[in-house]
């Protein structure tokens, strides 16, 4: 467990806090968002900031940073009042930013997205060689050693949150602000950040750390901030506040230990009788993933694990039919599937929930009704539209069994929190009722309360007899929810772990023992 | 003259096809696809190996033309100017390579005349003039003139309006109380047209058309007013082309100036005495003619364009 | 590093390929076409056009667009022929004035469309109106120049090269094939690349293409850059009319028209996206060369009517596009 | 404390309204000053005024723009609608004129204005969709893409006219342009009908959804299922055979096809149009109802200047002007600084 000296809260608060929010209001058309919210950090402290989806938290660092203009309230920052207009102001002020959603620039090198605005200049002429440099080391910190020349797009999501965190991590600033980083990393990486966090803030720097992931609270935050419904619940020394009640806070009520129900893990009975609904031989794509056999039964959920880049959304895409695979075979329903493409694996009943949702899910100016009927009504083509009532009638559904936060259907996905936005994507997979679901970080940026529901909600699905492909960066959520793992190491599949083998121990020895091998 | 060894060229092989190079504006209307064709035709007639470009109404295009003409050395260049100035620079050259340049259309604003052998054109002002004369007799001095003028800055709107203004200005009874551009097309002719219809009602007693298109579009405007081209209001234009024939003997026109386009001959003419070493007035203005109602239908015949 | 270099430029050497190729072939079918005279002429001809495209790459860079250059280059130049020939002043003040007035009026295009997030389409197109629009209110009619700075300046390159003791052939060629027009071009183009490239003015363009929302959220000066942007294209395109008018010993209200769309394809044929971020200034050259070269082609063959020489455009521009695709393609693969 | 809002909350009223408010000044303008310009009489038992010339005039280019607001709003624009227009226009005119010098002369259709103009159609729309195949399955971009055809265009229609003026004397055909239907020009009805098919294809069916998704996200529309490809094809053909029927009105409306200047720079107008409507050229949310508004008030601004008489070196800039103006009020920017200013004084 983590360690708590790292975490000892000082004993009485300095004289003035490095940050001070005072009474900070924010409403947008039909939402309080922010309701005289209070929030102070202090210098050399890491405060986590917690709430359910939608309670406020990314606008509270959206008015702080001066995205947002507030309705009321001050900032003090050192004890004097400040009025950032925009990120720029905020960053003169000494307020680095990572954002809920990556925002680098997609086509631009890696190595430019860390220097962008803050180039060494020699001679009136950008230093490309020292930004290639210094982008790499600022990437070592956190333990990753990538081709730094090529454009941010190649990378998945959790290299890209990475780059995000270097970026903010390598001005020097006096308060860093992440809002939700770790939503697509894994336990490695995180340790990693975790580790230079701690040495920026015993040089003093205040850190607000936004996550869902309670362990990582308690591994690293001081102390933590809960907001719900846009209202400021209490501020409480880490220490002093055991789990259940953090989480009963957030969500208003108190916890019959809802979330440790989920324990009981899905061991998978008689999958011998049936046929599989996906039977992949040899599916393989040159550069992406090596040829792999993976057998997917009605009524099963199969885990994939491995690390940061083994090939877990390349297997997923391949099977899905959006790259084209240059090897193998697939059968579907036992029938041999000539040469996928996305429509025909839709048509067979395949969904597919990326794990980009920003790039690769929303479409942000088209309402959330408009989200959730999408892939159904490009399932059933335009002959056979749904009518209005039935898509309200969807979406209200969707909304009620999946908690999504929202004034009303017709609002743009964009203005939906960032949690609630992936309840959305999923919501739209849902509504076509698939046979196969492949679901990649399905619970990314979602906070503690909808995953359980996520959890039981996978669990029902697949008693209904849905079969479920489950891509996850947290083991545990893996192990609890799969009753078979595929483990992939280099883009190559190394195992495939069943029964009584289905442990996090046992994954990670997979790991490792490939790494040896 | 700098070109004396390329006659001595051409006199002393009289066998070889000469090869001429022509810089057209473009195609724009039906009258400039007369102007290509009459060259065109001439050449094939004259066995002269005619090299054609058409500019899309840009200058630049026009001066790459005759760079690429310069450097297939061609014996004589055709230019139809898309404005007048602008030639200086490019003629230069092209006279420092020694080829001929032989202007059709308009003239152009050089500082040294040297710069061309000779330019075969109508008088684009004297066109306005007697368009002018002709509407002042009609209307015996009185009455109301709306104008449909052509292209904004190109040279034969300024000259058809500079000309026409000059006869009716001294006219004290006449007054041009509407003037736009009809950017020389039918279709714009005619929205003009109405709009002016619309604003100026029963006072239009005259419209001046600085092309048969415009006055063609013009004329059907008229008709959906409700009211009578060639009586009600009288109408005339500048080019003489084929329709501009059938509206008058129909009755609909009142009277075209002709500006003809047919410079082939002429300018092929032109070509052979500057090749044969003959120094050229610098100006053949064309002369043009004017027609109305009573002429037209003997000449409608005769009209190929 | 190859395929690095392959992936950073593969769509600079595809349309390389393409252009090279096509002036070859042109070269061989037609006589003449392999000239020093001619290959100069690829860029004295189409200086103010590439100047204009120029500074139109990093509009489009930064995702915006600018239809207001043709009519500025129109408007630039009567307005410096007016200037010279009517009020007497001299070229070089004439050309000054028109430069910070271009400026200017890009400046404020660019502060319209960023303070009121006004789309840029509508905004310079109204730029467009306004521009021609003023440059008619000067002066309907095209005005030819006839100061002696013009001509003293096209004879400027055989000055020097007889300055530099060439003999009297040597200096006749230079003056014949350096033109002051294309030197002013590939100077613009020299500093365009050195701006898109080595300055933050030029990495902040292309963040602002690629993501203006995350650029905004990164703390870059979304806003001074796309001010600075439609400046810059302002500066490009008055300093186009300005060459248009050492160009043609002239100003003319109606010079330019419809460029803008020639400038925006050569940008676009260059390999820039029009969506914004991607893409090279030095890809611009290859677009204007391209269109140079189909055009030249045409001039020299010489037997096309006015139609056919429109439908050879079009279908020569396809055929590039379609070879640009697939060569793109192939590289791009063979880089992955 | 005083604010200056980064990004304010989004106004309640629709969009429309703002376009609707600038066509409303422009015609306000001209009751109060132009004579006779908002008069309508009844000739004949057609009605006549400078508002009727308005609709009617603005007929093409409101066609034109609705194909358009489909194809910008798939993040698209196409630039050769003029030359389909030309072509069309030139296909109908030489069908049913058949004059010696245009090679249509070898297809006799009997002077039939149908045949003519369905054929006119079918090649506007097969234009239309080679521009859709190059943009969506060739990959290459629209403006390149449709560049092509813009200038190759006018060329092909110049080709099948000779350079020549192909004037008709088909009743028919000619109705097309200046004929009435319930006292008012038939245009209004074409235009309205259109309006109407177009409308219930894209707002009764999912077709409107596809086009604002592949417009909005096209990854995300793949990743879903949308075909992305054919979605592209359709609203490109669509814009073609609109344009077509556009060029068909503009030839019947002189009686002549002229190849050289039908439709010559409407692709300017049209996007205008549609971006004075309120869709963005960045694709996405589309609204065709905008674009007729949009195309009705650069008509009337045209028919404005004609009526009043500028003079034509001001011409341009008093478009440019009131152009500049229409954008500034429809930017809620300027308006929540121009309410601030206003309210600072009082
Ligand atoms: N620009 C906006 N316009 C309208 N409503 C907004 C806007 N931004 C946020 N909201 C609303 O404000 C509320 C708070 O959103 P916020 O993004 O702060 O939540 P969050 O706590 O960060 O949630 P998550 O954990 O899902 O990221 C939500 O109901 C959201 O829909
Ligand atoms: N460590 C790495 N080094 C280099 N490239 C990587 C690395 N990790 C990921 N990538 C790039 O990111 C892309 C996505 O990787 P992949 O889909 O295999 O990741 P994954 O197994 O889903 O893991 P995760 O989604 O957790 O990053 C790949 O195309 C690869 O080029
Ligand atoms: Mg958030
Ligand atoms: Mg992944």
């Amino acid at each position: 467990m983590a360690d708590q000296l790292t975490g000892q809260p000082v004993a009485h608060p300095p004289p003035t806090p490095l940050l001070e929010m005072r009474s900070v209001t924010k409403t947008f058309p039909g939402v309080a968002a922010l309701d005289r919210v209070d929030f102070t950090l202090r210098a050399g402290e890491i405060h986590a900031l917690m709430g359910e989806n939608g309670a406020g938290k990314s606008t509270l660092i959206k008015v702080l940073t001066g995205i947002h203009a507030r309705d009321g309230g001050d900032i003090l920052l050192a004890g004097k009042p400040v009025e950032p207009h925009s990120t720029i102001q905020a960053q003169k002020l000494g307020i680095s930013t990572v954002y809920q959603e990556i925002n680098l620039i997609p086509e631009l090198s890696v190595a430019e997205n860390v220097f962008l605005g803050r180039q060494p200049m020699k001679l009136g002429a950008i230093r490309w060689r020292s930004i290639r440099r210094g982008a790499e080391a600022a990437l070592a910190r956190l333990d990753l050693s990538i081709d730094v020349t090529r454009p941010l797009i190649s990378y998945s999501m959790a290299i890209q949150q990475m780059v995000a965190i270097a970026r903010a991590l390598d001005v020097s600033a006096r308060i860093l602000i992440l809002d939700e980083p770790t939503s697509s990393l894994d336990e490695n990486e995180v340790t990693q950040l975790f580790r230079v966090m701690r040495r920026l803030k015993d040089g003093g720097l205040g850190i607000v750390f936004i996550t869902h992931f309670i362990d990582q609270v308690y591994d690293v935050a001081d102390r933590i901030t809960v907001l719900r419904n846009g209202r400021l619940v209490g501020a409480y020394e880490t220490a002093e506040l055991p789990r259940i009640e953090l989480i009963a806070k957030m969500i208003g009520r108190s916890v019959s230990d809802e979330s440790a129900a989920e324990a009981h893990r899905e061991t998978e009975a008689d999958s011998t009788a049936k046929q599989p609904f996906v039977q992949v031989r040899g599916l393989g794509r040159r550069g992406a993933i090596a040829p792999f056999d993976l057998d997917i039964f009605p009524g099963e959920v199969v885990g994939m694990a491995g690390l940061l880049g083994s090939g877990r959304t390349e297997a997923a895409r391949l099977i899905f039919g959006l790259d084209r695979a240059d090897a193998g075979t697939m059968r579907i329903g036992g029938e041999p599937a000539k040469r996928t493409s996305v429509r025909r694996a839709i048509a067979r009943g395949f969904g597919f929930l990326p794990e980009d949702r920003g790039r690769q899910g929303l479409v942000p100016d088209l309402s959330l009704r408009e989200n959730i009927i999408l892939a159904l009504q490009a399932k059933r083509g335009w002959l056979r539209t749904l009518s209005r009532a039935r898509q309200t009638e969807i979406a209200e559904r969707f909304i009620k069994t999946l908690n999504i936060d929202t004034t009303d259907t017709d609002k743009p996905i964009r203005l939906l929190s960032g949690g609630n936005q992936q309840k959305a994507i999923l919501a739209r997979w849902l509504a076509t009722e698939p046979a196969l679901l492949i679901l990649d970080e399905p619970t990314r940026g979602i906070d503690v309360g909808a995953k359980a529901e996520i959890q039981r909600l996978i669990a029902r699905l697949r008693r209904d007899g849905m079969a479920i492909l489950f891509i996850s960066s947290e083991l545990e959520e893996v192990v609890q929810s799969s009753g078979r793992v595929m483990v992939l190491r280099d883009r190559v599949k190394v195992a495939e772990l069943c029964g009584e083998d289905v442990n996090e121990g046992r994954i990670m020895h997979t790991i490792a023992e490939a790494h040896v091998a | 003259q700098d070109s004396e060894q390329d006659d001595a060229a051409v006199g002393g092989d009289a066998e070889k096809t000469i090869t001429v190079g022509f810089s057209q504006i473009g195609a724009e209307s039906a009258w400039r696809t007369a102007e290509t064709e009459s060259i065109r035709s001439e050449a094939a007639n004259r066995g002269v190996n005619l090299k054609f470009s058409d500019a899309q109404q840009k200058q630049e295009n026009q001066i790459k033309a005759l760079r690429a003409f310069i450097a297939q050395q061609v014996d004589a260049i055709i230019l139809a100017p898309v404005v007048e100035t602008g030639w200086e620079p490019i003629l230069r050259e092209v006279r420092s390579a020694g080829i001929p340049v032989i202007l059709v259309d308009r003239g152009v604003n050089v500082s040294d005349d040297s710069l061309f052998a000779t330019l075969i054109a109508s008088d684009f002002v004297e066109e306005g003039r007697m368009a002018a004369m002709w509407l002042v007799e009609k209307m015996d001095g009185t009455g109301n003139v709306v104008e449909l003028k052509g292209t904004t800055g190109s040279a034969p709107a300024i000259d058809r309006e500079k000309g026409f203004h000059e006869i009716l200005d001294a006219q004290p009874g006449m007054t041009i109380i509407k003037s736009q551009t009809g950017e020389f097309t039918r279709a714009k002719g005619k929205e003009v047209m109405e709009a002016f219809l619309k604003a100026e009602g029963d006072r239009i007693d005259a419209v001046y058309a600085h092309n048969d298109d415009m006055a063609i579009g013009a004329i059907q405007a008229i008709e959906e007013a409700g009211r009578t081209p060639g009586t009600d209001v009288i109408v005339v234009s500048i080019d003489g082309v084929r329709a501009a024939f059938e509206a008058m003997v129909a009755g609909k026109l009142n009277c075209t100036v002709e500006c003809s386009p047919l410079l082939g001959p002429a300018a092929f003419d032109a070509i052979e005495a500057v090749l044969a070493g003959e120094t050229l007035p610098k100006n053949t203005v064309v002369n043009d003619r004017i027609f109305d109602q009573s002429t037209a239908e003997a000449e409608l015949p005769n009209r190929r364009y | 590093m190859i395929a690095r270099l392959m992936r950073q430029y593969g769509t600079l050497a595809a349309t390389a390929v393409v252009c090279a190729l096509l002036y070859v072939i042109a070269g061989v079918r037609y006589e003449y076409f392999f000239s020093w005279r001619v290959f100069f002429a690829f860029f004295s001809d189409n200086a103010f056009l590439g100047i204009a495209a120029v500074g139109m790459t990093f509009v489009i860079l930064s995702g915006g667009i600018d239809l207001s250059v043709g009519a500025m280059i129109g408007c630039a130049s009567i307005i410096i022929a007016t200037l010279v020939e009517v009020a007497g002043w001299h070229p070089a003040m004439a050309v000054l004035c028109v430069l910070v007035l271009g400026t200017l009026f890009g400046a404020s295009m660019g502060g319209l469309i960023h303070r009121f997030a006004l789309p840029p389409f509508i905004v310079t197109l109204a730029g467009m109106f306004l521009a021609r629009g003023v440059g008619f209110v000067v002066h309907q009619e095209s005005i030819s120049i006839e100061h002696q700075f013009y001509p003293a300046i096209l004879d400027l390159p055989a000055g020097l090269a007889r300055a530099a003791h060439l003999s009297d052939d040597a200096a006749q060629l230079v003056g014949l094939f350096v033109q002051p027009t294309a030197v002013v071009f590939l100077l613009v183009l020299a500093v365009g690349i050195y701006l898109a490239h080595m300055t933050r003015f030029g990495r902040n363009t292309y963040a602002v293409g690629g993501s203006e929302d995350s650029a905004l959220l990164m703390g870059l000066p979304v806003g001074r850059t796309k001010v600075q942007v439609y400046a810059l294209s302002g500066f490009c395109s008055a300093l186009a009319g300005a060459v248009y008018t050492l160009y043609t010993f002239s100003g003319n209200p109606t010079a330019g028209t419809m460029l803008e769309l020639d400038a925006i394809a050569a940008v676009v044929i260059g390999g820039t996206l029009l969506t914004g971020g991607v893409g090279y200034v030095a890809g611009t050259l290859l677009g204007v060369l391209i269109f140079g070269i189909i055009q030249t082609a045409i001039n020299f063959d010489g037997s096309l009517s006015s139609w056919w020489t429109r439908i050879a455009i079009g279908f020569l521009l396809l055929i590039f596009i379609l070879l640009q695709r697939l060569l793109q393609r192939t590289l791009g693969n063979a880089s992955t | 404390m005083s604010k200056t809002p980064v990004t304010s909350s989004r106004a309640p009223v629709p969009r429309i309204v703002w376009p609707i408010i600038a066509l409303a000044l422009v015609l306000g303008f001209n009751l109060l000053f132009t004579h006779g310009f908002c008069q309508i009489e009844v000739r004949d038992g057609r009605l006549y005024g400078s508002l009727i010339d308005i609709i009617d005039r603005a007929g093409p280019v409101m066609l034109v723009s609705i194909g358009m607001t489909l194809v910008i709003a798939t993040a698209g624009i196409d630039l050769s609608v003029g030359a389909v227009m030309a072509i069309a226009g030139a296909v109908a005119a030489g069908l049913v004129a058949q004059p010696d010098y245009s090679v249509l002369s070898n297809f006799d259709v009997g002077g039939s204005f149908v045949i003519a103009a369905v054929a006119a159609l079918l090649i506007s729309a097969i234009a239309g969709a080679g521009n859709g195949t190059l943009v969506a399955i060739c990959g290459v971009q629209p403006i390149v893409a449709t560049l092509i055809l813009m200038v190759a265009g006018r060329g092909v229609a110049q080709l099948l006219t000779s350079g020549q003026i192909i004037t008709f004397e088909n009743e028919s055909f000619a109705y097309l342009g200046n004929g009435f239907l319930l006292a008012l020009p038939v245009t209004v009805s074409i235009v309205l009908v259109v309006f109407i098919i177009v409308s219930l294809l894209t707002r009764k069916t999912a077709l409107g959804l596809f086009v604002e998704a592949v417009g909005g996200n096209p990854v995300a529309s793949r990743h879903a299922g949308l075909r992305s490809g054919a979605v592209k094809i359709a609203v490109y053909t669509v814009c073609g055979l609109l344009a077509g029927l556009a060029g068909l009105i503009a030839a019947a409306d002189i009686k002549a096809a002229d190849a050289n200047n039908a439709g010559l720079y409407i692709e300017l107008d049209a996007i205008l149009a549609v971006v004075i409507g309120g869709t963005a050229l960045t694709g996405g949310r589309f609204s065709l109802a905008g674009s007729i508004i949009g195309a009705l008030l650069i008509q009337a601004l045209t028919t404005t200047i004609l009526s009043r008489g500028v003079p034509v070196e001001y011409t341009l800039v008093v478009k440019g002007a009131v152009v500049i103006a229409v954008c500034l009020l429809q930017a809620e920017r300027f308006r929540s600084m121009f309410l601030h200013v206003v309210r600072r004084r009082t």
